[in-house]
């Protein structure tokens, strides 16, 4: 158990998969020599060497593509997305070839790739490198798709997507590189299982990523005794664990930083709606971040994204009402 | 009946079952129409009629390690490399049969074990992916070589400048082929593309490329050989410009309407399957007879091919569901 | 009123807006010269010549793009993405650079271009040429989406779309270019309102695009006395007419082409639930595809789409018990 | 205080107010680590010191009609085509006097009345719509002209490749910049691609090409205006690449330890802003003791800029849903 920073979980992860797999390899924009953009590679091409640690140039479409190739032919390629909306010029290789290839040769290969890509909001990156972008990804089957939330789950999560024969999907929430936590490198994660951060009975809250910690403040600050899930992985999603929780608190809030039309975060009231719909509670509904392009001044990207202020605001009045809340722009009459 | 094994092995050094394989290519293509006309497929399908010299003459000098990304006009890479009519045509009429088991289709031809890579209905998705390939064998020290074939109108998608340029700063081992049929779709290259040779385009990597005439199995033998030993011994990749003709339409229902005329008859005159059969007559190795004998003994072939087709099964609902996810055991 | 087909519709709208005003320009690969891939600008190149109608070089990303730069300088062009998969080589710039440029120039420019794309499954395409793929694009705030779901929304929908100031994103179902229709050239509809192509009392049923018509067969065979709901637009999406519908109805199901994972229905029946949750009498769902890559066989094809006989089966299942249906691969057995 | 469109114009023709502009951009840009250190900026912030010349070049060539789409590193060629200082400074604050309202930041500059588009921070994704806006002018038969400004590094992107060979089958009126500043990110350019004088890439799309010296401004002014005018008068586009070198780090926590020793102090010595300086020098256009005084007064205006900037009112929270969807009445 050591106390690390994110990023340096993402190190320590990858290079434990390099030093147990000598197929594990890492390429990208300036990963190399340069160890990350965000040095979430330090000291890997120094201890694994220029074949396994590649440089690429400026050629999302070509390094996704060759991780596609690479990955089919044996090796356990990683490579990284500097911001995920780069995707927008590679989706192609990621969702249409890597995602269908097993598929389209009847079962006799894999596709054993990794992407890796920051996202998020909050450090003032602007409109085009700051959003999380789930809904590109998410509906590929074929693709896995997972979001870190904490060091410790940046670690254990990242080893279970190198060690996963399919191709995943990785987002990490640019805003907790940084952040501090206790990691146990002998805790494993499998994707597909949502993690309970907390326990609670009045309601359970469903978020993702860098919400997650905000949702934790804002239960802490409330008292509100609310069942925390991580999901962890959008593809595929915990069912049965969302269930379970959901059967025994009967109220669902989902805590997305996705807008509010089109999230990630209307599968999880869909489908759990569909299922538990005669024992609800309360009007299930969602908290997320309003549809417009991510404003860069700090006044507006600091109220962009769903508050801990606000998510109290909400679990009270859901709790109080079993109604959805009106959102913070339609309760301050900003906007519909 | 020959293993697709043998079949992938047997065309490498003799000259008269490369020409066989030729004649099986084109035969084949030709009964294509005939049976989506009949109803026995759906959807669309790519046609390589004049094409075939190029798809023997690199399979016959690759060794069965080696792999190649097509795309989907595949049917005659895929028959080229080795892969029987029946898991061709099979999988043209969604058969389990298939070498996709049906879900794939005309555009979708699979063969790992022959090295043909799921070739992708994507233009230009196949060159990265060929790249990434070679990554995989300079990577682990493998002196397999990887083939990414595309047409003309594929150079000038975005994947094909980055996936060069990124083959060439990593020096892997893949050769790229861009088998210039002259068209793209409906439209003549010279419409969409400032410059004549294509090839050219590799000197923006710093690249070696260089044309061959597509329609001569010698010619394609000898300059695709050159590119892949230049790849299995470290040299890096090379870019060659195949020049072809599409004698058929783009797809099913073109009828190529908007060819000048005389175009076609001109490069008929160059029938990559005539070419072979003149100089096998020169050298000895084939007489008109032999060849009226081959040409009928080869559509009997086929028609049976077309019967064990059409009497194979449907894929059953189940199979829907299948090989979408590695199964757990299969991993580490 | 006259009868033509879903293409010809099309040819319809657009030959309409270029005569109408002369800044209405088409490219995309073979759309000029051979009057498109699916003859859906049939006559364009001849009426309008060769600098409003354009053959493109295979460059998705560059003509997208190049709609892009148009539009600011007061072009408005509509381009054509031959099959919707093709976005994923171009996406950038439609929802990283179109959609965000309005925001990105505080207001001082608009982005009036329509990409038509071609989508859905039924006709043998195969994996990479079949999907419908809402949610690559649905999640976009300044990008709107419509789906033309018939001959007569195909003609005023798409006149709407040139006519928008903003980027629109027109689904067009492939397996309905065939398909026949009374077009009446004098009826104008709007982005961002429903069709209600029957009214009816036991439940709401909310679909786009080809399945309109499969949810129809459905009503008339089964006699249930539904009300069908054509979205037709996406984003933004009509909540008043389908709040006013289930309000009436108190049910709702979501038929869709998308993947059970995922789908733009989630979106519907989050929204609706956590609207009206004690109005409901019956749980909320969606009828989907299988999370499977589209399979080329015709027997696997005929039944990845969502049937008439399937839709009927769910919808009575659901006025019985009030609970969401088995999918038929459920009922059947065949996969979870 | 000059308004932006006399800012616009101004430079056209006069060298002195050209150098004043490179000298603005050049103090410009040296006060914007200590904006952000002193946290009055969020995020990150791509310099321009040594790019100075290319950006007063090439705006001093325009006419305020023609339109250019640039990139993140964009302060200076904003400030060159006349965004007044406060206009930038005030958007790299996120203030509302900022040229995008504050939502854009650093990385998005825009203003549509001095031909500045959207500057965008995807890379090459200025190139096609650069190539789009000279399509507009080509389909309504306007003599404009538009630019895309653009990186080393952009030139491995497949927007690059695409959006040339558009450009160039069309013939439209477009001159794409390559700013060579010899690094794109951490990577020098040699390291991810294989060929050292970027413009010979124009030769795959028939394109007319050539390199200048970035670091002069009338090497600048007269390889631009050539390209210029040949897309003015209906040549076609053409591909400059200019030769510069970036001064600062990619980016604000990039310290750029990983260049050679030497090169730096190499480039230094041709540094834009002096290259000018001995030239107006020797003309007797300016002395060394007006160059002080320029400099010093530069310094003023600038800190009255950033306290006209830091008083200046944050955006209410109403702003961050404007400006998304165009208001009906604007369209027909
Ligand atoms: C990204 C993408 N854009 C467009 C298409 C549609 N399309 C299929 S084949 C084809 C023509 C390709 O021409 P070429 O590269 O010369 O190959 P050929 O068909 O001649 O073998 C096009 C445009 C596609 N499949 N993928
Ligand atoms: C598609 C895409 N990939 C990667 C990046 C991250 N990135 C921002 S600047 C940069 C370097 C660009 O180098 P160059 O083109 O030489 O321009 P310069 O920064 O030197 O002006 C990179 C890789 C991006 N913004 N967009
Ligand atoms: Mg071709
Ligand atoms: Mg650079």
């Amino acid at each position: 158990m050591t106390v690390m920073r994110f990023r340096q979980a993402i190190v320590s992860a990858l290079a434990d998969e390099m030093r147990e797999d000598s197929k594990v390899m890492l390429f990208g924009e300036d990963v190399a020599h340069a160890e990350g953009p965000f040095k979430t590679s330090e000291g890997l091409l120094a201890e694994f060497g220029s074949l396994r640690v590649r440089d690429t140039p400026i050629s999302e479409m070509a390094f996704t593509g060759a991780a596609v190739g690479a990955a089919i032919m044996g090796m356990k390629p990683v490579i990284e997305i500097m911001f995920m909306e780069f995707l927008g010029v590679a989706l192609d290789q990621l969702v249409t070839e890597a995602a269908k290839m097993r598929y389209l040769s009847n079962g006799t290969l894999s596709v054993p790739m990794v992407v890796r890509a920051s996202c998020g909001s909050g450090l003032g990156f602007g409109s085009q490198h700051s959003q999380t972008l789930e809904n590109w990804v998410a509906a590929t089957p074929g693709l896995k798709v997972i979001h870190l939330s904490d060091p410790q789950s940046a670690y254990s999560l990242l080893r279970a997507a190198i060690q996963d024969p399919d191709p995943v999907m990785v987002l990490e929430p640019r805003n907790l590189y940084g952040e501090r936590g206790e990691v146990d490198t002998s805790i494993t994660m499998k994707i597909g299982k949502a993690r309970t951060i907390r326990s609670g009975n009045a309601i359970t809250i469903v978020s993702l990523g860098q919400m997650v910690n905000v949702c934790k403040a804002a239960i802490e600050v409330s008292g509100i005794d609310a069942e925390l899930i991580d999901l962890a992985t959008i593809v595929p999603w915990d069912r049965d664990a969302v269930l379970e929780s959901v059967k025994k608190t009967g109220r669902l809030v989902v805590v997305e930083e996705a807008p509010e039309s089109g999230g990630w975060g209307s599968e999880i009231v869909a489908t759990i709606t569909a299922q538990l719909f005669n024992s609800l509670k309360g009007a299930p509904f969602r908290i997320t971040t309003p549809d417009v392009p991510i404003p860069y001044s700090g006044v507006l990207e600091s109220r962009f994204i769903p508050t801990q202020d606000d998510i109290i605001r909400q679990l009270t009045h859901a709790l109080a009402t079993g109604e959805k809340p009106k959102t913070w722009w339609q309760a301050e009459g900003i906007s519909q | 009946m020959k293993t697709a094994m043998s079949r992938r092995q047997d065309i490498q050094n003799d000259q008269l079952t490369q020409y066989e394989r030729m004649l099986e290519i084109r035969e084949f293509e030709d009964q294509i129409i005939p049976i989506f006309a009949a109803g026995l497929a759906r959807g669309s399908t790519h046609l390589c009629q004049g094409q075939e010299a190029l798809a023997v003459g690199l399979a016959s000098v690759l060794r069965h390690t080696d792999v190649v990304a097509a795309t989907y006009r595949g049917h005659g890479i895929a028959l080229a490399l080795g892969l029987t009519p029946e898991s061709v045509l099979g999988e043209i009429m969604g058969k389990i049969i298939g070498c996709c088991g049906g879900v794939g289709g005309t555009m979708h031809m699979c063969d790992m074990d022959l090295g043909l890579l799921p070739t992708s209905a994507i233009i230009g998705a196949g060159i990265p992916i060929a790249t990434g390939a070679a990554l995989a064998f300079q990577t682990q020290g493998i002196d397999s070589v990887a083939v990414a074939v595309f047409g003309d109108g594929a150079t000038n998608i975005g994947a094909f400048h980055e996936g060069l340029n990124l083959a060439a700063i990593w020096k892997l081992p893949v050769v790229f082929i861009c088998d210039n049929n002259v068209y793209g779709e409906y439209s003549r290259i010279n419409t969409t593309t400032p410059i004549e040779d294509l090839h050219m385009r590799a000197e923006s990597y710093n690249m070696p490329h260089f044309a061959i005439d597509g329609m001569d199995i010698s010619a394609v033998r000898s300059g695709v050989s050159e590119a892949i030993e230049r790849a299995r011994t470290g040299g890096g990749p090379t870019l060659i410009e195949a020049k072809t003709y599409r004698f058929a339409g783009h797809s099913r229902t073109d009828q190529a309407l908007y060819r000048p005329a005389g175009e076609l008859e001109k490069w008929l005159e160059r029938d990559p399957i005539k070419v072979t059969e003149n100089a096998l007559i020169a050298q000895g190795i084939l007489t008109h007879e032999s060849i009226q004998e081959m040409k009928a003994s080869m559509k009997v072939t086929l028609e049976n091919v077309l019967a064990t087709c059409t009497q194979a099964p449907e894929p059953s609902l189940a199979k829907m569901f299948e090989n979408i996810w590695t199964p757990a055991k299969d991993s580490r």
